[in-house]
């Protein structure tokens, strides 16, 4: 009777492809983890307490994430994010001392100014947005460490007052529906998509692609330089590590979120909030139970690893642009 | 009125191994006259002028001077006679300056040394004749390709050539250089000098040649005046060879008793294609016809382990053979053309050489590979077979036309020397020539025993070379109808009766 | 007609290949020395009916009657003995013998001495024979493979005309044959209406009919339809009987003498794009099909992609009826152009796109309230147009890469239908699609230009061009070669003679 | 046919030309700084050579030796972003197997606790199964290689330290420090290794059809899989090797310090392999490669790193500098300017033509 268990095993790996599977997927993902998580610390990270603090390290990286989601629509990777919130932050720091708008927005240009470098070489010079971020990365992680030698730079108590969560909270969810509202009802949700599935097509169709690619990343920046606001609230005061392996971080969260690493037509908005969600849980979890910081990242490859293998649009395999 | 004949060729034939390059080719070329020598690639031009100047030896025929029968050994021996030729690439020395290529081996000489100051006046004298003033004592490599032309045209002149062979000058000219270089050659032509001038710009023909000769598959299709020949008789007499080939291609014989050389059996995968047999004999070629998407595409790549088949079996030559993955196929001589050339055929970056290679390389694995020499050969010899249109095999493909690109794989595959070979739609996209070229050359395939698969959407090719066809819809086998009897309209109905 | 003495006599002659009803009762009487044409479409039954009467096809069903006595003729040497003699399509000459072998083939009993061939006896004869039609430079002794193709079919001719044949069939041979070959083909058979036998002659050059044929009968889908005499019909009748039918067959535009408006849409000024295209100029009309031809290498794709402002580094001009530039893709799209690619798959569909993305895409801005788009407007602005196309897919939200060549296609035209552009380039719009698909994109062609769109077509096929084209541009090496108006007498050697 | 005509531009095109141009700038600029820049002088006490030349080819080592297999990556149209784990893992292993029980031995002395043989074996056998790792999420998972590459690249330094259990062993054992200190024929080991292994990886490239299924497989991987090569074993053979390579990198690296400093290993060495690669003019989209061009990418990279040192930055701005002047190389050999520059040499001989 080979024929019928051909039929359910066909079934079911028809079932596995399907797109909708694919959809809920992360969502799956995020209800296991806190699962296992609720029943390897019995209970104990459900703690209200535990649960802010968990929610205090959301905040910046669930902003970073928004930016770089747009990137990563485009089908390109930005490796950047990490020494642009380092540097960010020292301007946010700076500029803390003379008044806080200021230091918001001397934030946000920051970030912009660093994410418009990105978009200048990607387009004008047509390399690919996996080199440039590279470079760029080493430059800022560099510039970064210059400043932060002798000592860390204070942040003024003014802005340290701030730290409350319902502002953090806050300036979060407004990113989150700004983005939203954005992707899903303006012409940017569709041309950054177009880009990602098929740029020459685009071209062709009238997206103004060049224009789409290079906003993109200025906005990927921005983004961060907001999140450098965030971070020095809760943080007080920058060292040379700050943002340190950030852009790992985000990219994992972002894949584990259900993102296709060649972004295009499938990505869904929620890859953003379920990737970091899930990202924090585990690593909060990991902390509680005991592990020393070797063994967790082991955990989290392994874990990475599974979400990869099951989500990965076999059809759509091309190169990183 | 043109001269007495300053060169008359008679019966000239010329064998390479496997290819008669001239048969029995007579030619002739008057004082004071410009004649065209045209034919496509592969015609047996360029083999012609190597015989007039020594470079190939002839085996048969007499080539007459003057009325005195010479047998020049060498370029440089026919220079001597009077015979000079200016190359497609001007092979004259770059880096020497233009006096000297002009004098190269003939310095005059003023008390035994180079006379520097002669060679300089004299040379610049020469320009001037073609309206040329440049600095004859610069390098040739710091001038246009049309000066350097002209200096090898000035070399042939001061040596008072009496014939000049142009071997396509005005392929890299652009439109004022052209003018240039016919008014030097109407000049050298009242100044008695015969010009046999190769080109494959019909229009440069007319504009400038008293006659004519055209060549085909190494015979000699005729010598026109210029007026006598239209464009377009002219273009069927040079391609006359599609017409022939066309109406010329039979099907391939069939022994009735020939062994079946590849038998599946209920073959399929579950989603696609669930039960086709087929069974092709030696020397056979079958045609595929159906709509697109009638799963004709699919059985193939069954066939060829690029889709793995679920159940049923595969006979090759008689044996049961297991085939999971192209490798295997290859292993038990099943070649595969695909349909969509850019993305499963062609290489694009990789040098036609490579590509050629590609097949016969993977069969053997990486341990044992080919050495440079073995796959240059082989290149060449599939280039000049099927003659793609390219001036070496280190060309990119990638930089080829879809024609040729077609005969690259085409070539790939022929390499490997398959039992079977399948082809899909090798002649959508390319333009007329090379379509019936690609027919021609399957027919060839199998009257040496080689299997044909054919799978095509032009109908009228599929009933022109199949012995039998399969015609499928909605990814089943429908109908087997004999190549010889069916028309058009049948297969078309079979097809129509089915679809929605 | 006059009251000659009736030669043939052909009652309800019927023919089946399977289920094909290939002649459906066919009766017709072809009177003593008159030349008959027999025309209709492809698959009309016309050579089945001929071949059926010297005895390549068995009778399916009714009689002949030659000269007053049945007749029912199993092969062609029995025809030949009975009076009926044929001339074939393709290569009536077995190639291996000598010509006077072929020209005797089947009649050596002459020849035959006690079961020896005489051949000497039989080449002086040929000789004699060719002499006589003035085919002086054929020699009856030498192999037949040693002429081109023309020669061959003279000596087919001369085999089938010989021994004086009551009934004479000219099966379609002049398409293969030069002018001068034409010229031989036309006097023998006026030679044998002149001795009172008769021919019939199969041919799609309908002038070439009007001029040397007495009667024309028509058949249509294997049916008789009428008998005219030539001298009272022109082209367009014989057109009209032959199509007839209102389905099918109307495959391109029949209208000819359309007067296009003066109005000038698209104005195009020396426009170059180095090493592709170099100072084409030319001019859109408002309703027009601006068809452009060439080679695959001529650069009308770039040209095509010029006005569409998607080449980079332009030189030139091109300026809409309201003087805007159109130097980038948004303006050109803004100001209603529309572009559908060659590679469709990579320059006109974005493949991992759904179906409604890939039709609103350059409508977005229009379709945005401030800047804002609602879903449901987008799917039924998709929905709309895909339907107008007729696209055959699940749902808009459906991934456009499982949809077929044609509706992938249709989806293209839809988003600038959507768009509603006034301006179309199409590059070659039907390649690799469906025979059903392509009529429906014909007839949408058609449409919009009734509508007052004007539409630049770039296509490889030649038959393509001059089916719906207003206007032809030929393009080689980059500069515009030719340009020819819509008309009924284009034939394809003009254009080829332009491309080459 | 003398006198093929010498195709200024077409070199002019070539990334490889611009490297060497970059390269020959920066060591001039040293040399103005510090003429005693080139000297090369004999130490009889180490019996080797002694100069900044030979410091940046030794220092260079590691990186040369991975950018080998990333090359063949790269051709491939992937990269693989865990040899700096690997690296690591190589030295963590090195050093566990030379002080396996750390209570019996406390002081680093001239011992090893397994043979030698181990000592080298094992790890190069571990990254080498790593590599294969990558190789086979690639291949059959069909997983791009920069994500499957990732996870090793997390996870890769926590087995290290699980290996060490967080701690840094010492070892003082003799014929490991050979492996980078030594000397042979007066030269640093690490140079002579990295000498065998470009050669060899050449030799294996280029001799047997290796190279060419690599090039084939990396521009048209469903053409080269239609043509017979069996694209899987290719991919998983390059990510062996590249496991491998980086095994001998972790031992040249562990054996320099001496220990096994799992947490700052072959930090950035992927970046450093990937930008050699790239400087090399190895397109990252697949296809043609070049070895050649990928050693000179790395000796720009240390040549870099040592001038930064000689101007007298700050050690913490060397990473900020390196990228800069990496970031000028790549936009020199970036597309668009290549072809700028060979518009204008064909302008400038149009010029001479007229």
């Amino acid at each position: 009777m080979a024929r019928n268990d051909d039929m359910n095993q066909s079934k079911l790996s028809a079932f596995l492809e399907s797109d909708t599977f694919k959809g809920l997927l992360p969502f799956i993902g995020l209800v296991v983890i806190l699962g296992a998580m609720y029943y390897l610390t019995d209970g104990r990270i459900m703690q209200p307490k535990r649960l802010r603090l968990l929610l205090s390290q959301v905040y910046y990286p669930m902003i970073v994430a928004t930016g770089v989601f747009f990137v990563m629509t485009l089908g390109s990777i930005d490796f950047t994010e990490g020494s642009t919130l380092g540097v960010a932050s020292i301007v946010v720091s700076v500029l803390s001392f003379y008044n806080i708008p200021l230091a918001i927005i001397g934030g946000i240009l920051t970030g912009a100014a660093i994410g418009a470098v990105n978009g200048f070489f990607h387009v004008k010079f047509r390399l690919q947005s996996f080199i440039v971020t590279i470079c760029t990365m080493y430059l800022f992680r560099g510039v970064c460490a210059y400043f932060t030698t002798e000592t860390a730079i204070p942040a003024s108590a003014a802005i340290k007052a701030l730290d409350s969560d319902n502002l953090k909270i806050g300036i979060t969810v407004a990113v989150l529906i700004v983005a939203f509202f954005l992707f899903k009802f303006t012409r940017i949700g569709n041309d950054v998509k177009a880009v990602g599935s098929g740029e020459t097509a685009a071209k062709f169709s009238g997206v103004r692609t060049d224009k789409v690619k290079f906003l993109a990343f200025v906005a990927a920046g921005a983004l961060t330089g907001l999140a450098a606001f965030v971070n020095v609230i809760k943080v007080g005061s920058i060292t040379s590590t700050a943002g340190n392996q950030l852009e790992t971080q985000i990219l994992i969260s972002l894949v584990l979120g259900g993102l296709p690493i060649t972004g295009g037509a499938k990505v869904r908005f929620s890859n953003i909030v379920v990737g970091t969600l899930m990202y924090t849980v585990l690593n909060n979890g990991l902390v509680m139970l005991g592990f020393e910081s070797a063994t967790q990242q082991l955990i989290k490859g392994v874990v990475f690893l599974i979400f990869v293998a099951l989500t990965i649009d076999r059809k759509a395999l091309k190169v990183i642009k | 009125m043109p001269g007495k004949n300053i060169l008359e060729m008679r019966g000239i034939t010329i064998e390479f191994p496997g290819v008669k390059a001239l048969d029995g080719v007579d030619f002739s070329l008057r004082e004071g006259e410009i004649h065209s020598l045209l034919g496509e690639n592969g015609a047996g031009k360029s083999t012609l002028i190597k015989c007039i100047n020594g470079v190939n030896r002839k085996d048969s025929g007499v080539i007459l001077l003057d009325g005195k029968e010479i047998n020049p050994s060498g370029p440089y021996d026919a220079m001597q006679l009077g015979i000079s030729t200016v190359f497609q690439e001007v092979n004259l020395c770059p880096n020497l300056s233009v006096a000297e290529n002009i004098f190269v081996g003939r310095q005059p000489m003023k008390h035994n040394q180079i006379d520097w100051k002669e060679i300089n006046r004299r040379a610049e004298e020469l320009m001037s004749r073609f309206h040329l003033d440049i600095d004859v004592t610069r390098p040739l490599s710091y001038y246009s390709t049309a000066i350097q032309q002209m200096t090898a045209i000035a070399r042939a002149v001061d040596v008072q050539a009496k014939i000049l062979i142009l071997d396509e000058p005005t392929s890299s000219l652009d439109e004022n250089e052209v003018q240039l270089l016919f008014s030097v050659m109407r000049e050298l032509k009242a100044s008695g000098m015969g010009i046999i001038f190769i080109t494959h710009f019909l229009d440069q023909i007319y504009a400038v040649s008293d006659r004519m000769t055209i060549l085909r598959n190494g015979h000699l299709v005729g010598t026109y005046d210029i007026n006598e020949l239209g464009k377009v008789e002219l273009v069927t007499k040079m391609v006359g060879k599609d017409m022939d080939v066309i109406f010329s291609l039979k099907r391939a014989e069939v022994s009735p008793d020939a062994p079946i050389m590849l038998k599946a059996e209920h073959i399929g995968d579950s989603s696609r294609i669930d039960d086709i047999s087929i069974t092709l004999k030696k020397g056979e070629l079958i045609g595929f016809a159906g709509l697109l998407g009638s799963g004709r595409t699919e059985t193939a790549e069954m066939l060829f382990g690029a889709s793995r088949a679920v159940h049923g079996e595969i006979f090759v030559d008689g044996q049961n053979v297991s085939i999971k993955t192209p490798f295997d196929a290859i292993k038990s001589e099943i070649a595969f053309c695909p349909e969509d050339r850019k993305r499963d055929g062609i290489i694009g970056d990789l040098s036609i050489r490579e590509n050629i290679m590609l097949a016969v390389q993977s069969r053997k694995g990486f341990m044992h590979p080919m050495t440079r020499q073995e796959q240059t050969e082989l290149a060449d010899k599939y280039i000049k077979l099927l003659g793609i249109a390219t001036p070496d095999c280190e060309k990119k493909a990638g930089e080829l036309s879809g024609g040729n690109q077609q005969k690259v794989i085409l070539a790939r595959w022929m390499a490997a020397s398959p039992k079977v070979l399948i082809l899909d739609e090798p002649t959508r996209g390319i333009d007329i020539g090379a379509k019936a070229e690609i027919q021609r050359l399957m027919l060839e395939m199998c009257g040496e025993g080689v299997s044909v698969i054919f799978i095509s959407s032009e109908l009228d090719e599929i009933i022109r070379c199949s012995n039998r066809i399969i015609i499928m819809r909605d990814r089943a086998k429908v109908a087997e109808v004999d190549g010889e009897s069916c028309t058009q309209q049948d297969i078309l109905r079979i097809i129509a009766e089915g679809a929605a | 007609m006059s009251d000659k003495k009736i030669l043939l006599k052909a009652e309800h002659i019927d023919k089946r290949f399977g289920i094909t009803h290939a002649v459906n009762d066919v009766s017709i009487d072809i009177y003593a020395g008159e030349i008959r044409a027999l025309i209709g479409e492809n698959g009309s039954g016309k050579s089945t009916f001929c071949q059926m009467l010297c005895g390549i096809y068995t009778i399916g069903g009714g009689t002949f009657t030659l000269d007053g006595q049945p007749v029912n003729v199993r092969n062609q040497v029995e025809a030949n003995r009975l009076g009926v003699s044929i001339i074939v399509q393709e290569m009536g000459t077995l190639s291996g013998l000598t010509v006077a072998e072929n020209i005797f083939l089947g009649h050596e009993d002459p020849f035959m001495h006690h079961g020896i061939k005489d051949t000497p006896a039989m080449i002086r004869e040929g000789q004699k024979l060719l002499d006589e039609y003035g085919f002086t430079n054929i020699k009856a002794g030498a192999m037949i493979d040693s002429y081109n193709f023309e020669d061959r079919k003279l000596v087919e001719i001369v085999k089938a005309t010989y021994m004086k044949p009551k009934i004479l069939i000219v099966d379609e041979t002049t398409t293969a044959l030069s002018q001068n070959g034409r010229l031989e083909l036309y006097k023998i058979i006026d030679a044998v209406r002149a001795d009172g036998r008769s021919v019939i002659f199969i041919s799609h050059d309908l002038n070439e009919i009007l001029t040397h044929c007495d009667t024309i009968s028509i058949l249509r889908d294997g049916e008789y339809i009428d008998t005219v005499n030539a001298k009272d019909v022109n082209e367009d009748d014989i057109k009209r009987l032959m199509v007839g039918r209102e389905i099918g067959s109307a495959y391109y535009r029949t209208d000819y003498g359309k007067t296009i408006s003066p109005e000038v849409v698209l104005s195009v000024k020396n426009v170059t794009v180095p090493g592709q295209i170099e100072n084409v100029s030319f001019e859109l009309h408002r309703g027009e099909i601006l068809g452009f031809g060439g080679l695959s290498e001529c650069g009308m794709h770039e040209a095509g992609k010029a006005v569409f402002g998607a080449s980079l580094d332009r030189e030139g001009t091109v300026t809409l009826a309201d003087g805007t530039q159109i130097n980038d893709i948004p303006t050109a799209i803004h100001h209603s152009i529309g572009y559908a690619s060659k590679d469709r798959d990579n320059e006109s569909i974005i493949l991992n796109e759904s179906i409604r993305n890939n039709i609103v895409l350059p409508s977005l801005d229009d379709l945005a309230e401030n800047h804002i788009l609602k879903a449901g407007k987008l799917n039924r602005f998709a929905q709309e147009f895909a339907d107008k196309m007729q696209t055959k897919m699940q749902g808009i939200n459906q991934f456009i890469s499982d949809l077929s060549g044609g509706n992938k296609q249709k989806v293209v035209l839809a988003r600038w239908l959507g768009k509603g552009s006034d301006i179309l380039v199409l590059d070659s719009p039907t390649r690799g699609i469906d025979v059903k698909v392509k009529q429906a994109i014909y007839a949408l062609m058609q449409e919009l230009t009734a509508q007052g769109k004007s539409i630049i077509m770039i296509s490889e096929e030649i038959p393509e061009l001059l089916g719906m084209s207003d206007r032809i541009l030929i393009m080689k090496d980059g500069r515009i070669n030719g340009e020819f108006m819509r008309s009924e007498s284009l034939s394809e050697e003009d254009l080829i003679a332009k491309m080459v | 046919m003398a006198g093929k005509k010498f195709d200024l531009s077409g070199l002019m095109q070539s990334k490889v030309t611009w490297a060497v141009i970059a390269e020959a700038l920066i060591l001039l600029v040293c040399f103005i700084i510090r003429p005693d820049f080139f000297s090369i002088s004999y130490q009889p006490s180490t019996g080797m050579l002694y100069g900044s030349l030979i410091d940046i080819v030794n220092r260079s080592a590691e990186i040369t030796i991975i950018s080998m297999g990333m090359t063949l990556v790269i051709a491939l149209g992937g990269t693989d972003l865990s040899v700096g784990a690997l690296v690591a893992v190589a030295g963590a292993i090195a050093l566990k197997f030379l002080r396996w029980d750390v209570l019996t031995y406390t002081t680093p002395g001239d011992y090893t606790v397994y043979p030698y043989i181990l000592v080298i074996a094992v790890p190069l056998v571990v990254c080498a199964l790593m590599g294969l790792f990558n190789g086979f999420l690639v291949a059959k998972g069909g997983i791009q290689p920069i994500i499957a590459t990732l996870i090793l690249m997390v996870c890769g330094r926590g087995v290290a330290q699980i290996l060490t259990d967080g701690k840094q062993f010492t070892t003082g054992y003799s014929p490991f420090r050979v492996i980078g200190q030594g000397s042979f024929l007066c030269l640093p080991m690490p140079i002579i290794i990295t000498i065998i292994v470009v050669v060899a990886v050449a030799l294996f490239t280029r001799k047997t059809a290796f190279g060419a299924f690599v090039e084939s497989v990396g521009v048209n991987p469903s053409a080269s899989r239609l043509s017979g090569i069996k694209a899987g074993n290719v991919i998983l053979l390059v990510f062996m090797i590249t496991g491998l390579l980086s095994g001998i990198a972790g031992l040249i690296y562990s054996s320099r310090i001496m220990s096994n400093d799992s947490n700052n290993a072959g930090l950035n060495f992927e970046m450093d392999a990937i930008l050699a690669v790239v400087i090399g003019g190895t397109n990252m989209a697949g296809g043609r490669f070049s070895l050649a061009g990928t050693v000179i990418g790395s000796l720009i990279i240390r040549t870099i790193v040592t001038f930064v040192y000689y101007f007298g930055i700050v050690a913490e701005a060397t990473m900020a500098f390196k990228a800069l002047i990496i970031a000028v190389v790549i936009v020199l050999q970036s597309e668009p300017v290549r072809k700028y520059f060979a518009k204008r040499a064909a302008m400038r001989r149009a010029g001479a033509k007229s």
